[in-house]
């Protein structure tokens, strides 16, 4: 494990914003090059990424689409540096591929997606959650990857510097699922000394060329990685591959490739499992929530503790891979799950299927554009606790 | 005759294939082995560090090529060789980076990049195979497909004109234009090779025969056919303005180097810009400390 | 005694007949022989013409076939 | 003790900043805890602009302020839209030169500071905003001068921060001169004499 450099840590207490911490978090992980096309609420992060990178020997390339910065994001982790790209709801869209490339390459980046309200064009500068199954299942294929959802300016710093080392640690595409009124939301953040920063550094090649296999699965059936221009020839490409990396379509390679894409990410289930609980133990119901709605749900579970109903909550602060164990261990506790989310229903239909009829689950839709009213949350939780 | 084995020689094109990825996929008449010979001995010609090389393609049949060179390959997706080549520069800009791949792939859904990284005068090379068809997907029309060319996706002949590259990135801000054919492989070898020492947007299309997508379709013969057709046809008019290049079916294939200037690179032009709010950090020892905190925020 | 030669590797070949046609000197000729893809490899017909500039081989679009000049005696024998 | 704070105006105004200060006061210089989240339109210039603020002592979870204890309005329109939803016993602030005070709603406090005027006496009118920062620090008390005055400083580049503090010192005495001298502003009553004088 490595520490941050003390020479880019903002180091300090400040008054940002969610996308603001975050570029100050991508920049604390270690990334001093990003690449983007400017999609509102988003593009503070690379604004301000752009006034900070080149003193720190950086580079910020605004591209010409969406298409564009998703794909020089890699190559630029491809020629041995961190980067990462940020978007809202029609650059995301746009981004899909090469979101299905990284995870196909092993690309370690992080895609962030201040999310805005949608389909189309939909509310530019209002906060919705509506790309969370995108970030699940997005991209055409089969792939795994992690998504993270922040709650406040300062986890978009700290989960932002998580998002970097779970790229690093299992070389997949990391998605970093904010939203507008997080993005935009200016609080309290706490930047601690750079030496309280851990940062994953990349699996590089062990071994000489001559013995190298570029995706040979490694610790954790992660493969290590080597770059352009250190004499390995390394050969990177979206077909399905063997551990040359060479191009090897038939039912066998994919039978060797995919299902261990899957597996480096699930056989870490438990480190995967972040959440944020409390009251679980004697709950009758449980709000499980993330993102904004999650503070909005904290003052529902209160107002429903002040009328004595014995209300748990459950944070996934990472939301893919879903905290599968948990939930089944949860179900047959509680008489109601209830899930509101800033969309039509989209994390739920995992909670239900996790809970697996052991409880009732109770979605609590909103179209977004703004955030849920906690009386509609209490209500519902009334609802689950009769 | 004695044997190579014998005389300790080799096939000099080998020095820079994975040859264990040899038999090709490209057909019997394809001219894109052809430019990958111009291509190698042009590498190899040069002082040129190949560790320092690194070679990116698109989807497509052209795209293949990056897969056979034994030197960085990166196979990335369709239209987006030109971006991430741009990011593999930005972030080692030691490397030489060669985008090598095909007309569908570079010029219609990469096309954007195409001009953008020619504005920017991003310091790649790129060689845009011109087979004039979607050959890989099974020969639908192509931006360059010749006008009135029979193609699967243009069954009663295609009625869109062809886009005329050289011009286009030659307006676009390339500060090197070429045009070749497949059969002028020495030429090819030359212009690659200067192609290959000039900093800044280098674009070279070099046209190829497609005997089974393109030609066949349109009774042009075979292979051979088409690079006799190259012959006849071709015309070399170094420095002609690449508003007078445009390929017209059946006439004149002007060839050549058209643009030659010097224009700074985008990372030149990115450092005098920003000047001394630019710096190359060294790496930093991890002891050192760090007080207080900026007010910036 | 020409300056040079051809080698092929018949198993690449495709039998497009590139190097067949712009052999400057018209060495070439494709062969009867079929390799084990059924393609007609090409091989010498004129020999002695050959000087070994290896336009075959930047023709070849499936690297099957180069020519290399001969080295000369002096340098055959220090190789001895 | 939370409290939710409106501010509104038109763009240019430095509204955001003018939150961004409050809440830095509060939640750095003070150790509580403040959220600040904007309203815009699509405009760049000139259209309405709008922060919320929540501060407290407790951290503050829900974001947003529909029925502001605090309304500080500096534009016409911002009146119109905002005043409507202020708490019963709420505090209204108003720039006086730009608002015509029209059907103001009952059971509230009412402050009136001609900021613009002030701003330009002191060479520069777009610290109207500050000067609106020391008012609202004078009347409300919800953040503390010393508090107020650090954020001031730093979140204005350093060769303006003389100007901004001469700005904060007018408006905050101007709040201070107008508590001194007018009835109780601790009843929750009547709509407060201020009112008339500016009206």
């Amino acid at each position: 494990m490595m520490h941050a450099d003390p020479n880019c840590v903002l180091t300090g207490t400040h008054f940002m914003n969610g996308d603001a911490a975050c570029c100050e978090g991508a920049i604390a992980a270690g990334a001093r090059f990003a690449a983007g096309y400017p999609i509102t609420p988003s593009t503070e992060v690379v604004e301000r990424f752009a006034a900070r990178v080149p003193k720190i020997g950086g580079i910020f390339i605004q591209m010409e689409d969406e298409l564009a910065a998703s794909i020089t994001l890699q190559g630029m982790v491809w020629a041995g540096a961190k980067s990462f790209t940020v978007t809202s709801g029609p650059g995301y869209s746009l981004m899909m591929e090469h979101i299905g490339f990284a995870a196909m390459t092993e690309t370690p980046c992080v895609f962030v997606n201040v999310q805005r309200g949608g389909p189309s064009t939909g509310l530019p500068t209002l906060p919705a959650q509506g790309d969370m199954m995108q970030a699940r299942f997005g991209s055409h294929g089969d792939y795994s990857t992690i998504s993270l959802v922040p709650n406040s300016p300062q986890e978009c710093f700290s989960l932002t510097v998580k998002a970097f080392n779970l790229a690093e640690k299992f070389r997949v595409p990391v998605m970093f699922m904010m939203d507008e009124c997080v993005g935009h939301m200016t609080e309290k953040v706490v930047i601690p000394d750079a030496k309280e920063i851990e940062v994953t550094p990349r699996r590089h090649a062990s071994k000489p060329p001559s013995e190298f296999l570029l995706f040979e699965p490694g610790e954790e059936l992660v493969p290590e990685m080597a770059h352009a221009g250190e004499g390995y020839k390394v050969y990177v490409t979206g077909l399905t591959h063997d551990k040359r990396g060479y191009p090897l379509m038939n039912p066998a390679s994919q039978k060797e490739l995919i299902p261990r894409l899957f597996e480096k990410i699930s056989r870490a289930a438990d480190e995967l499992t972040i959440v944020e609980s409390e009251g679980l133990e004697d709950a009758d119901v449980v709000v499980v929530s993330y993102g904004i709605t999650s503070r909005v749900a904290q003052r529902a579970i209160e107002m429903a503790r002040a009328k004595g109903l014995k209300v748990g909550k459950l944070r996934l602060i990472c939301v893919w891979p879903f905290p599968e164990k948990l939930i089944r261990e949860l179900a047959p506790k509680v008489k109601a799950l209830v899930m509101p989310e800033l969309n039509m229903g989209q994390v739920v239909i995992e909670l239900e299927r996790c809970a697996g009829g052991q409880c009732k689950v109770i979605s609590v839709p909103h179209p977004g554009g703004t955030v849920h009213k906690p009386a509609d949350i209490l209500a519902a939780i009334e609802r689950g606790a009769q | 005759m004695s044997t190579t084995a014998d005389l300790h020689i080799h096939n000099p094109v080998e020095d820079v294939l994975r040859k264990e990825r040899i038999p090709t996929i490209w057909c019997p008449g394809c001219g894109i082995g052809t430019t990958v010979n111009s291509f190698a001995a042009a590498l190899l010609g040069q002082d040129i560090d190949l560790k320092k090389t690194a070679i990116v393609s698109g989807i497509g049949c052209s795209g293949r090529v990056s897969g056979y060179m034994a030197l960085d390959s990166f196979h990335t997706t369709h239209g987006r060789a030109i971006p991430f080549a741009t990011g593999l520069k930005l972030a080692n800009p030691e490397l030489n980076v060669i985008v090598y791949s095909g007309d569908g792939d570079l010029t219609s859904i990469g096309g954007n990049h195409l001009i953008h990284a020619a504005r920017r005068n991003m310091d790649i090379m790129v060689v845009c195979v011109n087979n004039m068809i979607y050959a890989m997907t099974g020969g639908q029309a192509a931006a360059t497909t010749p006008g009135n060319s029979i193609t699967t996706t243009s069954p009663f002949g295609s009625f869109e004109p062809e886009i005329c590259l050289p011009q286009l990135v030659d307006a676009a801000g390339a500060v090197f234009v070429a045009r070749w054919t497949a059969y002028h492989v020495k030429q090819l070898e030359r212009t690659m090779a200067k192609a290959l020492k000039k900093k800044g947007f280098r674009f070279i299309e070099v046209l190829t025969p497609c005997p089974t997508l393109y030609q066949r379709r349109n009774n042009m013969g075979d292979g051979l056919a088409a690079m006799v057709d190259y012959k006849n046809r071709s015309k070399i008019r170094n420095g002609a303005p690449t508003y007078e290049v445009a390929l017209e079916p059946g006439g004149e294939i002007v060839v050549g180097e058209f643009v030659d200037r010097e224009r700074e690179d985008y990372l030149t032009r990115m450092r005098r810009q920003l000047g001394t709010n630019y710096s190359e950090l060294p790496p930093q020892p991890e002891e050192e400390e760090q007080e207080g905190c900026c007010s910036s925020c | 005694m020409p300056k040079g030669s051809v080698a092929v590797t018949a198993e690449r070949c495709k039998g497009c007949g590139f190097c067949v046609e712009f052999c400057p000197t018209h060495v070439l000729e494709l062969s009867n022989a079929f390799n084990a893809k059924g393609y007609h490899p090409p091989h010498m017909v004129n020999a002695e013409k050959c000087s070994g500039c290896n336009l075959c081989g930047m023709y070849c679009p499936d690297f099957a076939i180069f020519g290399y000049r001969f080295p000369d005696a002096k340098n055959q024998k220090k190789e001895a | 003790m939370l409290k939710e704070i409106r501010i509104a105006g038109f763009g240019g105004q430095g509204v955001i900043l003018s939150a961004h200060i409050l809440g830095r006061a509060v939640s750095i210089h003070e150790g509580g805890f403040a959220t600040m989240t904007q309203n815009y339109g699509p405009e760049a210039r000139g259209g309405a602009a709008s922060a919320a603020l929540v501060i407290s002592d407790q951290p503050v979870l829900f974001p947003y302020v529909s029925n502001p204890d605090i309304l500080v309005v500096m534009s016409q329109e911002a009146f119109t839209r905002y005043t409507p939803e202020l708490k019963e016993g709420g505090v209204l602030i108003v720039e006086e030169d730009l608002v015509r005070m029209e059907n103001v709603p009952q059971h509230i406090k009412v402050y009136s500071i001609p900021a613009t005027r002030f701003a330009e006496e002191l060479g520069k009118k777009m610290v109207l905003n500050v000067v609106m920062v020391g008012f609202f620090c004078a009347i409300t008390e919800a953040v503390s001068y010393d508090a107020c005055r650090k954020a001031v400083i730093d979140s204005v580049p350093e060769k303006f921060q003389k100007l901004n503090l001469d700005a904060f010192e007018n408006g905050y005495g101007f709040g201070k001169n107008l508590l001194a001298k007018g009835p109780s502003k601790e009843e929750d009553t009547e709509p407060v004499s201020v009112l008339e004088s500016a009206s």
